[in-house]
């Protein structure tokens, strides 16, 4: 599966891995601080999945993510600053402080969250690839090789139980849209165990159900994840219609931040940090003599820089208004 | 002026929009071949084709939650509900998305989405096919609430939706579309920030909405013909309420009653009666009445259906009551 | 597949599904006088269905039916008075006029509806199979060669659309539930064809997602239909868990009683009335030497006779008192 | 007596139950395994089961309505919605199915199900997680809708629900779950036709349930120090309402502020004001008045967040208001 890759861009999936892993740190740091509050879901053992998948896109496309997107916000580029600003519920933040851990949104990437609902993603980002299908991109839009825009839906492994799974899946299909469905089995949803959930727990396979093509990917190879998804997204973007991909992963935190972890063993975490995979992916490099100990200080460097600078952001942040409370329930008229 | 059903005055806003606005496009459960189930959209799929009049599978969730994407996406979608009964199955939709995303994002985005569906009772359709929830709707902010109950109003809502930056809902109340009324045949859009007086009167204010407005000027006839001469105020907007045109009607007639067929309990007319109290209280000569419908899953034979719903008699009896009483 | 049955079982199949049609076309001139009123969806053309497919089940297996359910009802053994008085709308109906066409209810045989939310019948089902699950049949209970409960589902090809259709068989099959989902394929959800609600339009193979069993059956050959459901319910029965059926078959009339039939050609419709349950069925037993034309015409005029009474008996019904509106909204308490 | 959390109230009712009738199972997402997202089940996977505690998928419709089949083939379902929120997916069921099927059969059939879930905002959970329905809920006959304010009720009123024949709600608001309080140890079901009288006054009558309560207690307290006397009544039962409990107070002090978390327009606040407006007009010294909800989206930041509801303060500046103006 894993391929060799140039030494830049093998650099620069290694550190945007950690950054995530860093912020988040940093986040669940601060939250038991107390200066970041409500749900936080840690995105920790994932990164490989965020960054690989956010390489197929360009920023012309569209992401829908869950409330597990901290990873997501990141490798798509929005800067660290306003995200923990988010974190502080600060007017900085990427959603004016409204939002916080699970709604990032940022409309300059195309980001529409940071959607909190379990499968409630799906049906938007059908409907964005509707959008996108009906209003062919003008040509300062035209983007990669083939042509069109691709929307890419992330969701859990406890979202595919739902009911909108199956109609978003079926609708995509039926109608050809351009949406590529990323789903992150992270064999848990919430204390639930994939085998508790599903019936059927191989969920690519559910893609015949409507006819869509499907693959699953070790989502711990970052290499791997951008493999699979860079030719999922060229397929969706040919015109060939939506795509499943299933990148099977781990988390290594508590689903939330209040969760005693009841539902498996300290063990079974422990075999999974083996495939931890920043830690695997740096392994490899300094196989493929791609990293050296100097690169990586480097990197760890500017993160420490960045997330610092976030955190200073954050800080120095304004408070929204109170007056403002009710501002952007409605769409002001000019 | 033009004779036209409330039917065809729907079709012909969604002719004019489809027309006017490339982005504008309908989907829903057999608005195409079908020609949607009150025949509201016939004829479009043929004059427009099949990309721009899109009959979904049933998936009320998934194609209400792709016309807020499609909105996000910079359409102008108009998406069918058939009948509200449905749209329970896309109320998290609804709720947790059309109306939250532009605020929980901080402003950054706009949801310009129309959903269309009919609604209420009357047609012994029975429990599962009678509801009335424009009440539940009213409650959400981040949504606007509509209820045309003329053509005018079915035809100029729907245009006037079209060109609001935020979700729109409009209600069609399902008896209402075999109905005939008249319409300048060029009629555009129309206001929808105000409630309208359809009746001027004195005594008492009749405060309601949707298929009860013809029940309302019934009654408020036969009641001047023994002498009590109503105001009727056609809500129209539900969220937001127009509430300025209700109190200086109540303020002048001193006395009102809401009819809604809404069930009694939690009702929108519970809201109306509570903005009474609020800005009328000392202006009223007696108690805000309710003229609701009773607290039954509808049935469906015809004279239970009817008991269960306002009528024209439970109108008069009500207003007799509150202007003898007070 | 079909396979000679005897003599008089033969008939009992050709009379029950005859009896249907007789109800039905009876039900329709009623409407047409406004002695009906309301939604009414007639079952002509699907008979083969409900008749083949009730003979698997026992008094103690439940049935969960749609808004097209005279054929199941009827089938089931509700007497035709109560069904034709509810649709009158009378207190002697099956549902003392509260229900209508669209939903027949008749606790003494666990026929719960008459559900007509499209996909909503699927979750109540699979709660009965639930119970008996939890509740093993007590001995009077005992009923089949192995044993437990079925809880049988019909419902349309275009449920298989709603969320609800994915969420039941997935919890059904996670949990083992004895519940049998039958699906009645007539090609059309409304106006929307088959292949222009779902992108794939092989309704049996989407069993596969739930790694459930799951056959297409013939659904114009009542001897077929009925094979195929013993097998399936005795599976079931076992303990095996659900099973999902799809009958492909096609209705004659309109969806309701106001459809202009825009969606499909009346060549479409003459083709398949080649396949007509009924007449096929009756060929077919002429051929076998099976039933002669005195046969026929004793079974019509018995269907003559109770279609006639139940005629009689829905107008001499009373009307439930106006006063009684609000009872049975909540259980009496004695 | 015993000192206990509401959250300990809720898991000791649902052992209780469990022990006491073999029909009673529990079921929804995460009730096993986890332990429930709120703590309220922990443990009893081990005590009782996995036949009985049965962790759900992601599945709102399927395993509320599977809970109604459930209920109409002889079991004692308890189903947990995990929060209201959710529960917008399951409305179709509970609408059309739980509270219909009875009427619509003519009376044929009961549907004993008891579901649970949390409801309310103040955690900081931001626009999706913190909605307030308990007044969509109580508008649908058919069903019983309770909200349990202390921990007798947390117990008792979970232990009375499962003897009712017909579906009932209760929301459980998230902000009690840590809430300490004083039970009998061996507290049983408690009545849940009546609200209760928490704190007797004459001058003013505060009206409330859920979560609020206790905001509006904290403010009656402080009213009472500057020489106003409130009498707070919980609701407890939003339907069938207790209106006579109600009546009976406002009669006594003329006066009356409804406390409720919702977004006001549209509000359970709006009923209540409304059956004042009916039954107590002639008794009120002045208007009804409500504090609710911001009509928003429940945003993340705290500030913001608790500026969108009741507080202490608000409650008494209205209370106030009322009082010297009236
Ligand atoms: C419809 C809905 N039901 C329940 C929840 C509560 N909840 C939040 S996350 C979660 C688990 C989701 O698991 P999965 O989809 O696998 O995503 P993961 O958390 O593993 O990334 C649950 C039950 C929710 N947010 N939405
Ligand atoms: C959830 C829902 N959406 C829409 C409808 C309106 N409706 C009633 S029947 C029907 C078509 C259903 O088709 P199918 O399931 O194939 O059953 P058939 O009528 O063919 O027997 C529709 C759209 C409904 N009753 N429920
Ligand atoms: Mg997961
Ligand atoms: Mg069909």
């Amino acid at each position: 599966m894993t391929l060799e890759p140039d030494r830049e861009h093998a650099l620069l999936l290694l550190h945007q891995m950690l950054r995530i892993r860093r912020f988040e740190e940093k986040a669940a740091e601060l939250y038991s601080l107390g200066k970041i509050r409500g749900f936080l879901h840690l995105y920790i053992g994932e990164e490989a999945v965020a960054v690989g998948a956010m390489q197929a896109f360009t920023p012309d496309d569209a992401i829908v993510a869950t409330y597990r997107e901290h990873g997501h916000s990141l490798a798509r580029g929005t800067p660290a600053g306003p995200l923990m600003a988010e974190l502080y519920g600060k007017a900085n933040g990427c959603a004016r402080g409204r939002g916080g851990s699970m709604h990032f949104f940022d409309a300059s990437r195309r980001f529409y969250g940071g959607l909190a609902i379990v499968g409630g993603g799906l049906p938007v980002a059908v409907g964005l690839a509707l959008a996108d299908k009906l209003t062919p991109p003008s040509p300062p839009y035209q983007v990669g090789a083939k042509g069109g825009r691709v929307t890419a839906c992330f969701f859990g492994d406890g979202a595919v139980a739902e009911g909108e799974f199956h109609e978003s899946l079926n609708l995509a299909a039926l109608w050809k849209l351009p949406v590529l469905f990323l789903c992150e089995n992270n064999l848990y949803a919430m204390g639930t165990a994939l085998a508790r959930h599903q019936s059927q727990t191989d969920i690519a396979l559910k893609a015949n159900a409507y006819a869509l093509p499907a693959e699953a990917v070790d989502g711990m190879d970052v290499l791997a994840v951008e493999a699979a998804t860079q030719r999922a997204a060229e397929s969706v973007r040919q015109g060939a219609g939506p795509y499943l991909l299933e990148f099977r992963t781990y988390r290594f935190r508590a689903h939330s931040m209040y969760d005693a972890e009841l539902y498996r063993t300290k063990q079974e975490v422990e075999q999974w940090k083996e495939r931890e995979p920043i830690s695997t992916f740096e392994g490899l490099l300094r196989e493929w003599k791609c990293l050296t100990s100097e690169d990586l200080a480097k990197i760890e460097a500017a993160i420490d820089a960045e997330i610092d600078e976030a955190v200073a952001f954050a800080e120095a942040g304004p408070w929204e208004p109170v007056e403002d409370l009710t501002k952007d329930v409605y769409t002001e008229r000019t | 002026m033009i004779k036209i059903t409330y039917r065809e005055a729907v079709r012909a806003g969604l002719r004019e929009a489809l027309k006017s606005d490339p982005r504008v496009f309908l989907m829903g459960e057999d608005v195409g071949r079908y020609g949607g189930a009150y025949a509201c959209s016939r004829g479009l799929l043929e004059e427009f084709g099949p990309e721009r009049i899109r009959d979904t599978p049933l998936s009320e969730s998934t194609f209400v939650g792709a016309g807020i994407g499609a909105a996000l996406g910079g359409m102008r979608p108009i998406v069918e509900v058939m009948t509200v009964n449905f749209s329970l199955l896309a109320l998290d939709q609804i709720v947790n998305n059309a109306a939250t995303i532009r605020h929980m994002s901080g402003g950054q985005f706009s949801i310009p989405l129309v959903v269309r569906m009919a609604t209420g009772a009357g047609r012994q359709v029975a429990a599962q096919h009678s509801h009335s929830l424009e009440g539940w709707y009213a409650h959400i902010p981040g949504i606007k609430v509509l209820s045309p109950a003329t053509v005018a109003d079915a035809k100029g809502m729907l245009l006037a939706a079209l060109s609001e930056p935020d979700p729109v809902f409009l209600f069609e109340h399902a008896f209402l579309y075999p109905m005939e009324g008249e319409m300048d045949e060029h009629a555009g859009p129309v206001d929808i920030s105000k409630a309208a007086v359809r009746r001027p009167g004195q005594d008492v204010t009749l405060i309601t909405f949707g298929g009860s407005l013809w029940k309302t000027l019934e009654a408020s006839e036969r009641l001047a013909l023994t002498g009590i001469e109503a105001e009727v105020i056609d809500l129209r907007v539900l969220r937001p309420l127009d509430t300025a045109t209700i109190l200086a009607s109540v303020r002048k007639t001193h006395r009102a009653v809401i009819v809604d067929e809404a069930w009694r309990t939690g009702s929108f007319a519970a809201e109306v009666s509570a903005q009474l109290m609020e800005g009328a209280f000392y202006d009223l000569d007696g108690p805000v009445a309710r003229v609701c419908g009773a607290e039954v899953p509808i049935p469906y034979a015809k004279h239970l259906e009817d008991a269960a719903l306002p009528s024209v008699e439970g109108i008069m009896r009500t207003v007799r009551a509150l202007c003898w009483q007070s």
